[in-house]
């Protein structure tokens, strides 16, 4: 016979035999995988930013391909990926609107006071043990960047040791949220533009020996709106979220320009 | 029964220049009433105690102005009688806010009613007594603020054969303590023993560091012809050696497990302080309003024991010891070691407040950024046997799950570790970063936990 | 918070104290305490010694402050490693080596081995061996080309000659025990440093007295040199008991070669060994361990440097397997 | 018996695979995160390149020889040493999810990694006989686990250096790869061979 068949033959015979095996292994050790988590996963963006509350992307797939949770709770994705995901599924959900980080602080290192020199780590979560960072104000943005640190998006920048969102880039996965040892960082529906930057629930005067920006209580703007969308918490103007605003002149009313107009990323009216 | 060497010694530990010898020599002189007291509400550890007073209202020395708010909460009393002025949230002595209860003192300093003595306490039920160091509002003074009739209360099932009274005050500068043993020597004695009879413990111990001879004698000359197993255990200085759970090892050989309470090894430990204020509240009906504070340091002009009211401001205090001088860089509430620094000097001293320190610009310790250089000093000084070189780069590059699987939870705090790098890192600041993080983590895994259990 | 506040107080965490302890102090325990070798090398080798610690810590610096420079860092070297990494460097020369090649050497050490990684602190192997160790392998012939020291510079002409060990493992790759060996390097010479080796490898005595500084110094601890010494003693022992004629007694084990050098000045680098004594332990005996193996059964004469230069990868895991046991626990393996 | 240890030395120290010949790099440096993971792929190395080794000598003197088909070898070889690795991942698909997902892409790529390849062919090229070459390949393998393990304790400390940032990520992988390597040369001459 031609050697060249010969070993043309051999060489056939021996991925024969291999084959053989792998099938037979294959079989013997073969591990389901639901494709439907595969598809999921597929249609998530891949980021795995943990906003949904997951360890990634893969496992908010596979919860909710095994433990029927909400589709919607994928941020960044927003309403493109619920609709995938409710095809995938053959579900049916809506997409929440986008929400987007808002820190509601606006005590710059000018506009609010320093108590002391602080000398440590440079970790917000740090300096808050030791006597706050040596900021007067005991609600406000310490400026150290812990949030920026977490953002997967590069969306906060501090200025002047403040921490400030940039919503077209926000994704709104909420790591900041977590990051912020005093809880200043919101989510908030992504065409607001009216926020009270300041959390300070202390009375006025007391605001006012450490900051110049801070919510003093006054109640101008709550009355200005008649109790809707800012209501009053203590000495505190909080805006509730869940009614619309729409006069940004609301903002000319607060004495200490505690509340900001940002213009959202899409218009109110869209909303 | 003579004093005895402690048979262990720490593991670890440092030995700072203990810079006692400016106060340690001086009584204690009683601090006039402050024209303004500012008493935290929350002194201790544990829920914060609710204020029960309103601004205008009079209240009498001895008063409840705040009351316990929890079963980890204590009571806090009146240091004088006068009028309310305000009741707002403040910067405390911990250089954290809390509600404040702003007293104007009437300068009659008038108690608030008739007090009730015990006479004969060794026949009291243990309940009543703890009871009544509840009503006092007795915390470790120490510097944790622990409530005492917590301790004093151990769950069914843990048995407490043995007390220790600390009096090692093993921080620098601090004489507090020291000055207490010397001059009321029975009156921590007294306070030993009722906690001792409350515990139903059979072993008694008065922990003293051995660069206190004079206080050692004095409480041996106190408890001369007790009864039991009692005695003074002198102690080898070295910081941290008064921590609680290094002064059980070194008293009795016993480790508290890694996570557990002294009470786990069956021992508890209270300090001098706290046993004198025992011994006040039980004899005399005394709640806790005043306690011995050192203000010292090379900043203030004639560093003094004082005993002082709870809740006098700490500007005040200093001023009553000639005011500061030179360029003064920090003012420490509590000792060098784990002292807090305080961003503003209006603030009442605590219960927990044993000291004042300031110090100079130039002695103000500054934390570098450099890099560590792996020199394994901290890990000889950590008395909790860990590696803080490691764990503080792990928790500045976040890594804090790695942190948490070396033991970064079982950091006590004590600062051995700072005070020996030469690359002057921030360490203690990371540990307690690093545990808080650790921390709040677990509680979010748990909460995730629980929120799938109810899921399914 | 009406305090009229004077100054502003500094907050920061607690400890406030501090021992007083730095970097910049260590590294100059460190050059302190090499300064016997240092007058030793200079009465055996001379002038040359002078010039090779110059080169080497003049070159380490200058590498330093221009990398640091074109990393766009604060210059670091204050903190003096880069001084401390030149001397060593040179210590672990020959006598005779060209200023270029130092240089290099020196170059190497400070650039690749530590300031890549970012600088002291970073770094993984020990700069100065890492120096010594490109140099060997670029320039093998300078390298170990040994001259006879002169006491007092007597004689500068240099006569080129071997080290004890790389006399011994010549004649032996050669199948002949070397003629008049015991002659040539009495242990006297090996103790006082009159012997041919790198520049300040050769005097235990001088290397001694700086290494109970730094002990006295608590700069080191005992246990790396200590499980150095004992692991190449206990080694040598035992080889030379095997076979009296084929292996060197103990003695001229631990006299001979870069032992004391190493052992003290290298095993003990802070930044590139564990960080616990036990650690530190385990690191000496396994740099015993390679270097009697190199010695013995190698294509080298001398091993200390490669073998710290192995421990030194193997530092994280050993620093990973020796943690100490945790207060309050029954076992580090929990 | 001598000769059999000083070959294994020899693989692991000596002409360790990855310092001394730079073979199997991309493992290497792909799996040296942590070091669970690095001891998952050593076992994957050993068992791959062990088995591998025991059935190409006798693939090459019994079949290839025989039929003089040598110049097959390396395609020969590929395919057994492709079945094994696929071998090897299913049982750990199964067995050791959590390794097989430590190990990712890099199992599948051991297929094709020239440190097994190499190894069998190299003892072809000796000249070992099979008892021989199945020590020879423990030993490499051995040695390729042992530069794993020393280099990803390193790695985790070099993940906290601060290394410029032309040097960042595997930059100061390979400078580091390249000091171990230097210092594993002073095994030079160590075993003869």
């Amino acid at each position: 016979m031609d050697p060249v068949i010969q070993h043309t033959i051999l060489i056939g015979m021996a991925g024969l035999v291999c084959g053989a095996l792998l099938a037979l292994v294959s079989h013997y050790f073969a591990v389901h995988e639901d494709p439907t988590v595969e598809a999921l996963t597929a249609a998530l963006p891949g980021i795995n930013c943990g906003g949904c509350g997951y360890a990634g992307c893969a496992a908010y797939a596979k919860a909710v391909a095994t433990e029927n949770i909400g589709l919607d709770l994928c941020k960044p994705g927003g309403a493109e990926t619920v609709a995938k995901m409710a095809a995938i599924t053959g579900r049916t959900a809506s997409a929440r609107e986008r929400e987007v980080a808002v820190v509601l602080c606006n005590g710059s290192r000018e506009r609010a006071r320093q108590a002391a020199l602080y000398n440590g780590v440079a970790d917000c979560a740090a300096a808050d043990l030791v006597a706050g960072g040596g900021k007067s104000c005991r609600f406000g943005c310490l400026g150290f960047g812990s949030c920026a640190r977490v953002c997967p998006t590069g969306a906060i920048e501090i200025a002047d040791s403040l921490a400030v969102v940039h919503p077209e880039l926000c994704i709104g996965c909420g790591k900041c949220t977590g990051a912020c040892p005093r809880k200043l960082i919101k989510l908030v529906p992504e065409s607001r533009s009216i926020h009270v930057l300041c959390i300070n629930r202390d009375r006025g005067p007391d605001v006012k020996k450490v900051c110049d920006v801070g919510c003093i209580g006054c109640t101008l703007c709550s009355k200005a709106c008649n109790n809707e969308g800012i209501k009053m918490d203590g000495f505190l103007a909080v805006v509730d979220y869940t009614v619309p605003l729409n006069s940004p002149e609301i903002a000319t009313k607060c004495p200490t320009k505690a509340i900001a107009v940002r213009p959202g990323v899409k218009k109110e009216a869209a909303a | 029964m003579t004093a005895i060497r402690a048979p262990f010694r720490i593991r670890g530990g440092v030995h700072p220049h203990d810079s006692k010898s400016a106060t340690s020599a001086l009584p204690v002189e009683t601090a006039a009433v402050p024209p303004r007291l500012l008493v935290s509400a929350s002194q201790h550890l544990g829920a914060p105690s609710k204020p029960v007073v309103k601004k205008g209202d009079a209240v009498l020395r001895g008063q409840v102005i705040a009351e316990a708010s929890g079963y980890v909460s204590s009571a806090v009393h009146a240091p004088t009688s006068g009028t309310v002025k305000s009741v707002t949230s403040m910067l405390t002595a911990t250089a954290r806010h809390a509600f404040v209860v702003e007293i104007e003192p009437d300068g009659q300093d008038k108690w608030v009613e008739p007090l009730h003595p015990m006479a004969d306490w060794t026949s009291a039920a243990p309940r009543d007594l703890v009871n009544r160091i509840a009503a006092a509002g007795i915390v470790g003074m120490g510097g944790a603020g622990f409530p005492t009739q917590v301790k004093l209360s151990p769950p069914p099932g843990k048995s407490i054969d043995t007390v220790i009274i600390n009096g090692a005050e093993c921080e620098p500068f601090l004489t507090a303590d020291h000055r207490l043993m010397l001059e009321q020597s029975d009156a921590v004695w007294l306070g030993a023993r009722i906690i001792r009879h409350i515990l139903g413990a059979s072993r008694l111990f008065v922990g003293i560091e051995d660069n206190k001879p004079d206080a050692i004698a004095a409480m041996e000359k106190a408890m001369a012809g007790a009864d039991g197993e009692t005695g003074v255990i002198i102690l080898k200085s070295r910081y941290p050696q008064g921590a609680e759970k290094q002064l059980i090892r070194s008293v009795t050989g016993r480790e508290v497990p890694s996570g557990g309470l002294p009470m786990d090894v069956g021992a508890v430990v209270e300090n001098v302080a706290t046993a004198a204020a025992v011994a006040a509240a039980v004899t005399r009906g005394v709640p806790l309003t005043e306690r011995v504070i050192t203000i010292t340091g090379e900043c203030v002009k004639n560093p003094r024991n004082l005993l002082a009211r709870v809740g006098t401001p700490i500007s005040w205090l200093i001023e009553q010891c000639g005011g500061l001088t030179g360029s003064v860089g920090k003012v420490i509430s509590g000792g060098p070691m784990m002292g807090v620094a305080l961003p503003d000097l209006d603030v009442g001293a605590n219960k927990t407040t044993s000291g004042v320190l300031a110090i100079s610009r130039e002695s103000a310790r500054q934390f570098g950024s450099e890099p560590c250089i792996a020199c394994g000093r901290c890990v000889i000084a950590c008395p909790s046997g860990l590696l803080p070189c490691t764990l503080s780069e792990h928790i500045e590059a976040e890594q804090f799950d790695d942190a948490e699987r070396i033991s970064v939870l079982d950091c006590i705090e004590c600062g051995a570790c700072a005070f020996e790098c030469p690359a002057r890192r921030p360490l203690v600041q990371h540990m307690r970063q690093g545990k808080q993080t650790v921390l709040t983590r677990r509680r979010a895994r748990e909460a995730a936990a629980r929120g799938k259990e109810e899921r399914k | 918070m009406s305090a009229p506040e004077k100054t502003a107080l500094a907050v920061s965490s607690s400890p406030h104290a501090h021992s007083g302890a730095s970097v910049r102090g260590i590294m100059m325990d460190v050059l302190v305490a090499m300064i016997p070798a240092g007058i030793a090398a200079f009465m055996f080798f001379g002038w040359n010694a002078i010039r090779l610690i110059l080169v080497c810590s003049a070159t380490s610096v200058l590498a330093e402050w221009a990398t640091r420079r074109i990393m766009k860092r604060e210059a670091a070297i204050d903190d003096l490693s880069a001084v401390v990494t030149g001397v060593l460097l040179a210590f672990n020369l020959p006598p005779s080596l060209p200023s270029w090649m130092a240089a290099v050497g020196a170059f190497a050490a400070v650039v690749i081995a530590k300031q890549v990684y970012g600088g002291l602190g970073y770094n993984v192997f020990n700069p100065a061996l890492v120096g010594r160790t490109v140099l060997l392998i670029s320039f093998p012939v300078a390298m170990t080309t040994w001259t006879m020291p002169s006491l007092y510079c007597a004689g500068m002409d240099a006569v080129t000659t071997a080290t004890p060990l790389g006399a011994w493992k010549t004649a032996w790759s050669a199948g002949a025990a070397p003629e008049g060996f015991f002659a040539a390097f009495p242990l006297s010479g090996l103790v006082t440093g009159n012997r041919p080796g790198c520049l300040g490898e050769t005097s235990a005595i001088a290397l001694g007295l700086g290494a109970i500084y730094l002990l006295l110094r608590r700069c080191i601890y005992w246990h790396a040199p200590a499980g150095f010494f004992g692991a190449v003693a206990v080694i040598s022992a035992s080889l030379y008991a095997l076979d009296p004629a084929r292996n060197l007694p103990p003695a001229y084990h631990l006299l001979s070669g870069g032992l004391f050098l190493g052992a003290f000045f290298m095993a003990t680098d802070m930044v590139t060994t564990p960080v616990t004594r036990s650690g530190q332990l385990i690191f000496g005996l396994g740099c015993g361990l390679l270097t009697m193996v190199i010695r013995r059964w190698g294509g080298y004469p001398e091993g200390v440097s490669f073998s710290i230069l192995i421990m030194n990868s193997l530092t994280p895991l050993i620093n990973r397997a020796t943690r100490p046991r945790v207060f309050g626990t029954r076992s580090k393996l929990a | 018996m001598t000769e059999l240890v000083l070959l294994v030395v020899g693989a692991v120290l000596v002409n360790n695979f990855v310092l001394h010949r730079f073979l199997g790099i991309c493992p290497f440096l792909g799996v040296s995160r942590d070091i669970p993971t690095a001891l998952g792929m050593s076992a994957a190395v050993v068992f791959v390149v062990t088995c591998a080794a025991a059935v190409t000598w006798p693939l090459q003197y019994f079949v290839l020889e025989r039929f003089g088909a040598g110049y097959l070898q390396t395609i020969a070889f590929i395919l057994v040493i492709a079945t094994f690795v696929q071998l090897v991942e299913l049982v750990l698909k199964k067995a050791a999810p959590a390794l097989h997902r430590g190990l990712g892409i890099y199992l599948p790529l051991i297929t094709t990694n020239c440190a097994v390849l190499g190894v069998t062919v190299l003892s072809i090229k000796k000249g070992l006989n099979f008892v021989e070459s199945i020590f020879f390949a423990l030993g490499a393998a051995l040695g390729f686990g042992l530069a794993l393990l020393i280099f990803t304790g390193m790695r985790e400390r070099i993940a906290r250096a601060y290394p410029p940032r032309a040097f960042q990520g595997t930059a100061i992988a390979l400078v580091t790869a390249g000091l171990l390597s230097l210092a594993f040369m002073g095994f030079a001459g160590l075993v003869k061979l």
